[in-house]
């Protein structure tokens, strides 16, 4: 098998492009995207750590869930973001800020 | 260097690039369209970490489901102002500097820490019959609870994609 | 495959223990269904809900002595003991009240149906959240509770409420997303996922790796902000003047006790009897500072009760996480009889809030002069908010005292000077917090206004704020009736 | 009968304040008799405990009842009571506040915004008062403590003056960061004593007796006298001496500490100026020498010194401010400023002539200041103006209500024969005597100390000269005709104030008879067993 | 103490005398505040009768005390923690002395002002104080315990701030009687901290406790300082004297009772009281202040121009004599002073008081204003009002010390003691003895140039005003007190002081020089020479007009103290409450801003803590900018600076 660590830093780089994405782009489903890449980084994490546990199938289950949560995130997701653009027909993020202090 | 490493060097790069490009790309679609080679090599990673199960499943739910929601997504949102699907970058720096920090701080550990040695046996749990016996029993209940989490996902999000302000 | 079978057995079994939560999600396809058929008997649905959460909860008082020995469920991925049990009370208490707050504005809410669905599958997650044993099952719940809350936020279909769900599930996936990070590094150091299990634990004492703090960090960050403690605070705000008076009050207990519930299990763990390496202790003193600066600091500024309640809650949950930075047994006690408390002042304060949003008065500016007319609610909400501060002769001011005690002592066998801060520094935000929680008696009784028109004294509200305000006079008289019962949960790992 | 007097005393009020909500609001004078009744009830209820009042054997009257008592597991238990009692210390005040209070009620009969509200909050307040001068568990002071601030709060932001909210929030926050203080100090006190009398398991106890006796203390609990445990600079028992000084120090108030009360005494209305002056301002002196003398003496010891230094510099600081003040009611506060500043000095020198100099203080300081604050609004009722340049030759036209101004400034002023005088030569004896018995304080103080007089008679004076003599002329667009002398109620408020002090300034005895064995027993306590503790920590 | 004086000091009819003596002036002061106002012309009959039964009983009380063993009796005011605080009466010949002398003045003015104050409004408050005053003189005089002395002493101020301010609608007045009551109290702040060193010191305050010391710097010489300060206010020694003057603002019998002849004596009596106690050291200062008191109420006589200044001044100078000669370790001779110096400056007040009366009834009839206390508008009354004159011309031989009347007698034995004081080597005690010849010197100068400017000469102002001389009522003590100023008051022999008063009051301790009376009676003759020949050059001086400007510096200093009182007024608003505010201009800023809410309640409260609050409370709430982004950029950043911190 392959070294752990290689796993691992594709693991954080997706974790941070993520994060980046999340905050930089102006668009809401970019950011969506953004979310996904996330989740998948700790995904691979638990797949590659699965094999070190290898007696039980934690990791690869974790990660089986976490591909189903990670769809319905999308779904409401993109619900909640259809609706936002129904009602300020905009999907720049910073520009939804009618909430605030 | 054997096929296996080739493999797994190819998708891993692959998938860097396409995290960084969808970092640096600034078309909706395009983004998209690099997220799904993103996880496309993902799912090709996991397969060489002996899941096959979990990529056969990433490949489907993403590609062949999220993926397909979202870019259906960017349609219906962007074709109602029929803007360009361009889109600018903000709060550059601040996102630039949490990721950068982000990454050094984890890989820089990552680097120092020192993992268990997998054992050589090859794993037993790879037929796909210990995942569905897992299902009913030791991950029974957390499946379900995915189950009527889907549910409740799905029925939300009918709800409020459905409901029309301009009706109620 | 005979261990399959016995598997199963073992499923059968655990079943007896998981009625509650059978009840709550039979409840959940069955009001989608009903909603599916008939579209608008609001009474009716107002009257299932009730009765399945009163049926939840009326389950766990009568079977108490069934929790008192604690029982692991599902193959470890659960386990039933008095501390869930009582965390579970405690939800279905606050299922119940939404219930009824909602009640008195069910004609304005649509999709009610699916609305009280949503409420269900809030609590069931929070009920699966503080009994799970299993970080799979933490994250799954968890993402129960967040993906639902996230619907629900968007409950009265206005540009904020989109705004405001939007913010929400931005938020809360990046928040769900870095905890997640978290675990599998966490299952990556550890092998095992069950964080009671022994190997977890001896692998925790031998490891000292920083990578491994900064896991569980990022696993703390996702209950942070399920209680909306800071710095995991500013989606609250925004989404807590989005949503819907019930759902608020809702969120303000719901969400952030079954956080601090898994929070005080996992901390616990992770703390090992103090013999971590790392001083969760501080982590958890200085989170609790935080928020109680944040929110109490913040409030002072807002014009409308719904965001000055949001920031108050903010606060509260600083108030909560004072109570187990003791991480002793006693001080888990004294902060569930806080979350007890906060419960009933809670539903108090939000209720009255309901009750006036209703007369149309949504600002602080436009309480002025509802004292005169509307004597009674003002005289409760006032007993409410000075049960937040926490003066006597309020329960408010038992629940601190008990964990500012819990503190002290801590302080007394740890010596930690951060803990003597926490104290000083946390009882000193009482008075800042009275800078706003007075405004609303102030406006009502002090200042002169175009008053609301006077109601019968005897409504509904003044029925329900009576029983409340009683409830918390008596539990200052009588904590004893409470502790008494708290004291008796053993609280093991 | 006899040992449920107290709890009559207290209970009382409450009840009927219970009562009077169930009355429409719109029978005004139900209210006023109520409260007026409720008062008369309460003198009933205090006469045999004069008359059976033992003066030589302590505490007396005690009533103890359990009330809150949890199992809290590893740590044991915790025990608050229903526990309260007087002796020389508190009964002084219990009787100053019960006849204080009837005055205060005489005094209110002109309100006439809200009735129904201000008399309640009037019989709530007055059942906190009596409370807290009776309570001997901390938890219960605590409590009636706390209750008295939202009363007082609502007193003065709703029937106030012009800058109502102002003041009040003042007051609030100021005494409530006060009793934080005090809650913290609490919080440490009770999880380090021990009820002795319960043998077997461990009870943490609230009871402020327990508190008071040093082996009562758990061993190797933070605030164990025995073995010191440093915080910074001082030892955790020192630091909580402070807050509790602090705290108290707040409600006294001591300069630096006294901006609330100017601005609430000047916004307050008359009745409620009374109160606050005459019994609140007490409370701060008294929770001093019932809790933070007595728990933790040898801090008192050591910080003794600081403690009569803000006395003098609170005498003399209130005594200027008094001189250049130009509202009556403002002057009259500063003056209290200046006065409860002898009370902290008396305290702190240790001596039975200091502490027994400033109990009584405290007692002729409620007439004196009640009468004075009476004074102010006889005028204010007639003028609605309260500045002093505003006045002048008053004496021509309200000849008797200056013979009252006259008797009040000079009882103040402390003119032998009035009930000031004795307080203050016993305080000043005691001051200057401290240093002789190893005491806290330095002769110097006393010396300084004396200056206190002589501004009192510039300010009092001189306000007499401005107001009352001269020839009659007034200022500010007051109608002349406005200008009436003393009605009958005004009379039945103000004489028997004067005759009170009278009576206390020529035959102190009684009263010093029962002060004296608590005197005597805090002054020898304090600072025997302060020493012993600093000796062998 | 013989068997009979226990007898007497037993039996009832000296008790109910004692008592009665004592208590018939308060008697008088309750029956003049109680009864009503229609009924006030009773007090005009009673008050005097009331204090002539308590003089008649004074003076069986004196006479039976007189020369025997000291009467003492004490009761207990009130106990603390074993001490005991008395009240009780030590009765000696001092004090019995000193009892005859106030009861008869007081009676006699009294009298007087039945007359003089006929027709005033608050005649009741007049005659009530009056007795208050005397009371509370008789308080001082018969107290057996400091604490006791120190009460009666605040009384008699607070009686005589009552009587100085009858006239209240006079601004001058009441300002005069406050600083009269101030400038009191500075003194007895002294006392008050001589009595506490007393009480630390001895644990008593009784009179006949606590024997001298040897040693200089001991804690009776700080004790006795402290004391004298109370001394030095209450009889007008320098630097306290300034309130004297002032306090002529008063009605002229108050002036004649307490201005010249009781309170203002208190203050010798008690230094006579209490000698015991005096270290030779305060001695000296004792000595000193007297001197210099004399010297300069001497000096400033001179130049005044309004009649009761002149006396004024005089009684400080005399008093100044009083006091110089106790600290030359003489009592006797200055009771005796104080006993000849009480009845003719009384009765040179109540002459100048009759004059003043009827001018300003001549004034009153025919409707002429000008000042008629103010000697250049007088002159040549001798025709006009022949028997003040008399008096007047009587009293004042006796002030000025002339043979034959009492003056000359007690000044004699001053300057006999101060001789024997000074010693025979050459030191600064020449220089007080020197300097009390020239005040005697001085003192025939002023006296006989108030004689002669207002009785001699032709008259200025008064010439067309129909004069008449003043009622009986004011005659008769005028008489009295003027026939109390011959020799034989105080011993047969007019050139021997050591008569039946000096000598008991010594015991017959004294020596007596003929030189020095001899010397005096020339040196007497000389000034009234010098006086005729200068009698009409005025002496225009403004500093000693204002009495070497030692009123000014009072007045600075009471400046300095309202300064002082501005300045932490000031600081209460600007700092204490500034100390919570950020500053006040942000405050206002942030207050309009934000509407009158927040100026009500959150700047204002707690002024500005709520400033730092706001301040705080803004920044945690500027990161909730609305910008969901935003926020996971901060939230991520916390935990970043989490980690971080915790990780170093």
């Amino acid at each position: 098998m392959f070294p752990i660590t290689h796993f691992l830093y594709l693991g954080a780089l997706l974790f941070s492009a993520g994060l980046v994405v999340v905050v930089i782009k102006k668009n809401l489903i970019m950011v969506l995207l953004g979310i996904e890449l996330m989740l998948n980084a700790s995904n691979i994490n638990l797949v590659a750590f699965n094999q070190l546990y290898a007696s039980s199938p934690d990791g690869n289950m974790f990660a089986l869930f976490v591909i189903i949560v990670a769809v319905c995130e999308a779904a409401v997701g993109l619900a909640i973001v259809i609706q936002v653009y129904r009602q300020y027909h905009t999907s720049i993020p910073d520009e939804v800020n009618e909430l605030n202090d | 260097m054997s096929v296996s490493s080739f493999m797994f060097y190819f998708f891993e790069c692959t998938a860097a690039i396409s995290a960084i490009a969808l970092v640096l790309i600034r078309n909706v679609f395009y983004g998209a369209l690099t997220l799904i080679v993103c996880l496309l090599a993902v799912a090709g990673i996991f397969v060489l970490a002996f899941a096959e199960f979990i990529a056969v499943t990433q490949i489907l739910v993403y590609a062949g489901g999220i993926l397909v929601v979202i870019i259906f997504g960017i349609m219906l949102t962007t074709k109602i102002s029929g803007k360009p699907l361009a889109i600018e970058h903000g709060h550059v720096s601040s996102g630039v500097l949490i990721g950068c920090s982000f990454f050094v701080l984890l890989s820089s550990f990552i680097s120092v820490q020192l993992f268990p040695p997998a054992n050589p046996s090859l794993p037993a749990y790879n037929d796909i019959s210990v995942i569905g016996t897992g299902i009913i029993t030791d991950y029974a209940l957390p499946f379900e609870v995915a189950g009527i989490l889907l549910l409740i996902a799905l029925i939300g999000a009918a709800v409020t994609a459905s409901h029309n302000a301009k009706k109620t | 495959m005979a261990n399959l079978t016995d598997k199963l057995e073992l499923i059968g079994t655990s079943l007896s223990f998981f009625v509650p939560e059978l009840v709550l999600t039979s409840g959940i396809l069955l009001l989608i269904t009903a909603g599916l058929l008939a579209k608008n008997k609001q009474t009716l649905f107002t009257l299932t809900t009730f009765l399945l959460f009163s049926a939840s909860l009326l389950f766990h008082v009568f079977n108490w002595s069934s929790y008192v020995t604690p029982a692991r469920l599902f193959s470890g991925m659960l386990r039933s003991d008095d501390f869930s049990a009582y965390l579970k009370i405690i939800f279905d208490t606050a299922g119940i009240l939404t219930v009824v707050m909602t009640w008195r504005t069910q004609k304005k809410q649509p999709h009610l149906s699916e609305y009280y669905a949503l409420l269900l599958s809030i609590v069931l997650g929070a009920h699966l959240l503080v009994m799970s044993m299993n970080l799979m099952m933490v994250f799954i719940s968890i993402e129960l509770i967040s993906i639902s809350s996230y619907i629900v936020t968007g409950f009265s279909f206005s540009k904020n409420s989109a705004e405001g769900s939007m913010k929400y599930f931005v938020f809360g996936s990046v928040a769900s997303a870095f905890m997640l990070y978290g675990f599998s590094m966490i299952y990556g150091l550890t092998g095992t996922l069950d964080f009671s299990s022994p190997e977890f634990v001896n692998r925790l004492l031998e490891t000292r790796s920083v990578l491994f703090f900064i896991a569980s960090l990022m696993a703390l960050t996702g209950f942070f902000y399920k209680m909306a403690a800071a710095p995991l605070h500013p989606w609250s705000p925004d989404v807590y003047e989005a949503a819907p008076m019930p759902v608020i009050a809702f969120f303000s207990v719901v969400p952030k006790i079954a956080g601090i519930g898994i929070l005080t299990k996992f901390t616990l763990a992770l703390n090992i009897f103090g013999q971590s390496v790392f001083d969760w202790q501080l982590i958890l003193c200085l989170v609790s500072i935080l928020s109680l600066t944040v929110g109490n600091f913040s409030a002072l500024w807002q014009k409308r009760p719904k965001r000055l309640m949001a920031y108050s809650s903010i606060a509260q949950s600083g108030f909560l996480i004072v109570g187990i930075t003791a991480l002793a047994p006693q001080g888990v006690h004294f902060m569930l009889f806080y979350a007890a408390v906060y419960t009933l002042v809670n539903f108090l304060v939000f209720s009255y809030l309901q009750y006036f949003e209703t007369l149309g008065l949504d600002s602080l500016e436009s309480f002025s002069g509802v004292g005169k007319t509307q004597l009674w609610p003002s005289v409760f909400i006032l007993v409410g908010l000075i049960a937040l501060t926490g003066l006597p002769p309020t329960a408010g001011f038992t629940a601190k005292l008990f964990i500012f005690s819990a503190v002290w002592e801590s302080y007394q066998l740890s010596g930690k000077t951060i803990l003597l801060w926490l104290l000083v520094f946390g009882l000193l935000n009482t008075v800042v917090s009275l800078f706003y929680y007075l405004r609303i008696p102030y406006y009502a009784f002090i200042k002169e206004g175009e008053s609301v028109p006077k109601t019968n004294i005897l409504s509904f509200e003044n029925l329900f704020g009576f029983v409340l305000v009683l409830l918390v006079l008596i539990l200052f008289f009588n904590p004893g009736l409470l502790m008494g019962w708290i004291n008796k949960i053993n609280f093991v790992l | 009968m006899q040992e449920y007097l107290l709890s009559l005393l207290l209970l009382t009020p409450l009840l009927a304040a219970l009562a009077a909500l169930f009355i429409p609001a719109s029978s005004a004078n139900a209210f006023r008799y109520i409260t007026l009744v409720v008062n008369l009830l309460q003198v009933c209820f205090l006469i045999p405990v004069m008359a059976s009042y033992q003066a030589a054997s302590g505490l007396q009257f005690v009533e103890q009842q359990p009330w809150i008592t949890l199992d809290l597991g590893s740590w044991g238990m915790l025990k608050a009571e229903y526990f309260i009692g007087v002796d020389g210390l508190s009964l002084p005040l219990v009787i100053l506040s019960v006849f204080i209070m009837l005055i205060a009620t005489i005094s209110s009969w002109s309100i006439d915004k809200n009735i129904k509200g201000y008399f309640i909050l009037l019989l709530i307040l007055n059942a906190a008062i009596i409370g807290s001068f009776t309570a001997l568990d901390f938890l219960l002071f605590y409590l009636f403590f706390e209750f008295m601030l939202l009363p007082m709060f609502f007193l003065i932001a709703i029937w106030g003056g012009p800058r109502r909210e102002y003041a009040s929030i003042k007051f609030f926050l100021y005494t409530l960061l006060g009793s934080i203080f005090i809650l913290i100090a609490m919080i440490g006190l009770y999880i380090s004593v021990h009820d002795p009398s319960v043998s077997g398991r461990l009870v943490h106890t609230f009871s402020i007796v327990h508190m008071a006796d040093p082996v009562n203390f758990i061993s190797n609990s933070i605030l164990d006298p025995l073995n010191a445990h440093l915080i910074g600079p001082y030892t955790a028992r020192q630091w909580a001496f402070l807050l509790l000084f602090f705290g108290f120090a707040i409600k006294l108030p001591m300069v630096p500490l006294h901006t609330w009360l100017p601005d609430a005494h000047v916004e307050a209305p008359t009745p409620v100026s009374v109160i606050l002056a005459a019994l609140l301002l007490k409370i701060g002196g008294y929770g001093l020498v019932r809790i933070a003398f007595p728990v933790f003496p040898e801090a008192a010891v050591s910080f003794g010194w600081f403690v009569g230094l803000m006395g003098v510099i609170s005498i003399i600081y209130g005594g200027l401010n008094a001189m250049s003040s130009k509202d009556l009611k403002r002057l009259i506060a500063y003056s209290s400023i200046s006065h409860m500043g002898f009370v902290l000095l008396g305290f702190a020198s240790l001596t039975p002539e200091g502490v027994a100099g400033s109990v009584y203080q405290m007692f002729s300081h409620g007439i004196i200041s009640a009468m004075l604050f009476l004074i102010a609004g006889v005028i204010y009722d007639r003028t609605h103006n309260r500045m002093i340049a505003n006045y002048s030759g008053l004496s021509s036209r309200m000849p008797a209500f200056t013979t009252m101004v006259l008797i009040s400034f000079f009882a103040s002023m402390g003119l032998p024969g009035f009930s000031g005088f004795i307080a203050e030569i016993m305080v000043f004896l005691g001051a200057f005597k401290s240093n002789s018995i190893q005491g806290p304080l330095h002769e110097s103080f006393a010396i300084v100390a004396t200056t206190g007089l002589i501004l009192g008679a510039m300010y009092y004076l001189w306000t007499l000269q401005r107001m009352f003599f001269g020839p009659f002329h007034l200022k500010g667009n007051i109608p002349p005709d406005s200008i009436f002398d003393l009605t009958k109620r005004e009379y039945i408020l103000l004489l028997p104030l004067a005759v009170g002090t009278l009576f206390f300034g020529i035959y102190p005895q009684p009263l010093i008879t029962i002060i004296d064995p608590f005197a005597k027993n805090l002054a020898e306590f304090v600072l025997s067993t302060g020493k012993s503790l600093t000796l062998n920590p | 103490m013989t068997l009979e004086e226990i007898q007497l000091y037993q039996s009832s009819l000296f008790t109910t005398c004692l008592s009665l003596a004592l208590t018939l002036p308060l008697g008088s002061f309750l029956l003049c505040t109680l009864i009503s106002e229609k009924y006030s012309w009773v007090v005009t009959f009673s008050s005097p009768l009331l204090l002539l039964i308590s003089t008649l009983c004074a003076g069986l009380v004196s006479y039976w005390v007189w020369n025997h063993e000291p009467f003492v009796i004490s009761y207990t005011w009130f106990t603390l923690s074993g001490y005991t605080f008395t009240f009780g009466i030590l009765l000696n010949n001092l004090s019995a002395l000193m009892l005859m002398l106030v009861t008869l003045i007081s009676f006699l003015v009294n009298f007087y002002s039945t007359g003089y104050m006929a027709g005033d409004p608050a005649i009741k408050r007049y005659f009530a104080m009056l007795g208050f005053f005397t009371f509370s003189m008789l308080g001082i005089i018969v107290a057996d315990n400091l604490l006791m002395v120190f009460v009666f002493w605040e009384l008699v101020g607070f009686s005589s701030y009552a009587l100085i301010g009858h006239w209240n609608e006079k601004p001058a007045a009441a300002g005069a009687a406050k600083r009269a009551f101030i400038i009191n109290r500075i003194g007895d702040c002294g006392f008050l901290i001589g009595l506490m060193i007393l009480w630390t010191s001895t644990g008593s305050f009784a009179i006949t406790d606590a024997g001298p010391s040897a040693e200089i710097f001991s804690w009776q010489t700080v004790a006795s300082l402290c004391i004298f300060c109370g001394v030095a206010g209450k009889s007008a020694q320098f630097p306290l004297f300034t309130w004297l003057p002032d306090a002529m603002e008063g009605p002229t019998p108050v002036s004649a009772l307490i201005h010249a002849a009781t309170m203002v004596a208190a203050g010798v009596f008690l230094l006579a009281r209490i000698h015991f106690l005096f270290t030779p050291y305060s001695l000296d200062i004792v000595a000193v202040t007297g001197c210099l008191t004399a010297l300069i109420g001497a000096l400033a006589a001179l130049a005044q121009y309004d009649i009761k200044k002149i006396l004024a001044y005089s009684t400080i100078s005399q008093l100044g004599f009083m006091v110089m000669v106790v600290g030359a370790g003489a009592p006797a001779a200055a009771i005796l002073h104080l006993f000849t110096h009480a009845f003719f400056k009384a009765c040179l007040f109540l002459a100048a008081g009759s004059v003043i009366h009827s001018l300003h009834q001549a004034q009153h009839q025919s409707h002429t204003e000008f000042d008629v206390q103010d000697i250049r508008n007088l002159g040549g009354l001798r025709k006009k009002l022949p028997f003040t004159f008399t008096v007047f011309v009587l009293s004042g031989c006796a002030l000025a010390g002339l043979p034959f009347f009492t003056g000359f007698l007690s000044k004699d034995a001053i300057l006999t003691s101060l001789m024997a004081w000074k010693g025979d080597t050459w030191n600064w005690r020449y220089l007080v003895f020197v300097s009390a010849f020239i005040v005697s010197f001085i003192t025939v100068l002023y006296t006989f140039r108030l004689i002669w400017n207002i009785f001699t000469g032709e008259e200025k102002s008064t010439r067309q005003l129909h004069v008449l001389e003043s009622p009986f009522a004011m005659r008769a003590p005028m008489a009295v007190l003027a026939m109390a100023s011959v020799w034989i008051l105080v011993s047969w022999n007019p050139f021997d002081f050591s008569g039946w008063l000096f000598g008991s009051l010594t015991q017959g301790k004294y020596l007596h020089s003929a030189g020095i009376s001899i010397v005096s009676a020339v040196w007497v003759i000389i000034a009234l020479v010098a006086a005729y020949l200068t009698r009409r050059i005025p002496i225009q001086s403004r500093l000693l007009l204002n009495g070497f400007y030692v009123d000014k510096v009072l007045r600075m200093a009471e400046m300095q103290l309202r300064q002082a009182g501005e300045f932490t007024a000031n600081a209460d608003k600007k700092w204490i409450d500034g100390l919570l505010h950020i500053s006040a201009y942000l405050q206002l800023m942030i207050a309009h801003i934000t509407g009158w809410f927040d100026r009500a309640i959150v700047d204002g409260v707690v002024d500005g803590a709520s400033g730092f609050v706001r301040g705080v409370g803004s920044f945690t709430r500027s990161f909730q900018s609305g910008k969901i982004q935003l926020y996971i950029f901060w939230t991520a950043f916390t935990v970043i600076i989490f980690i971080i911190w915790t990780l170093l």
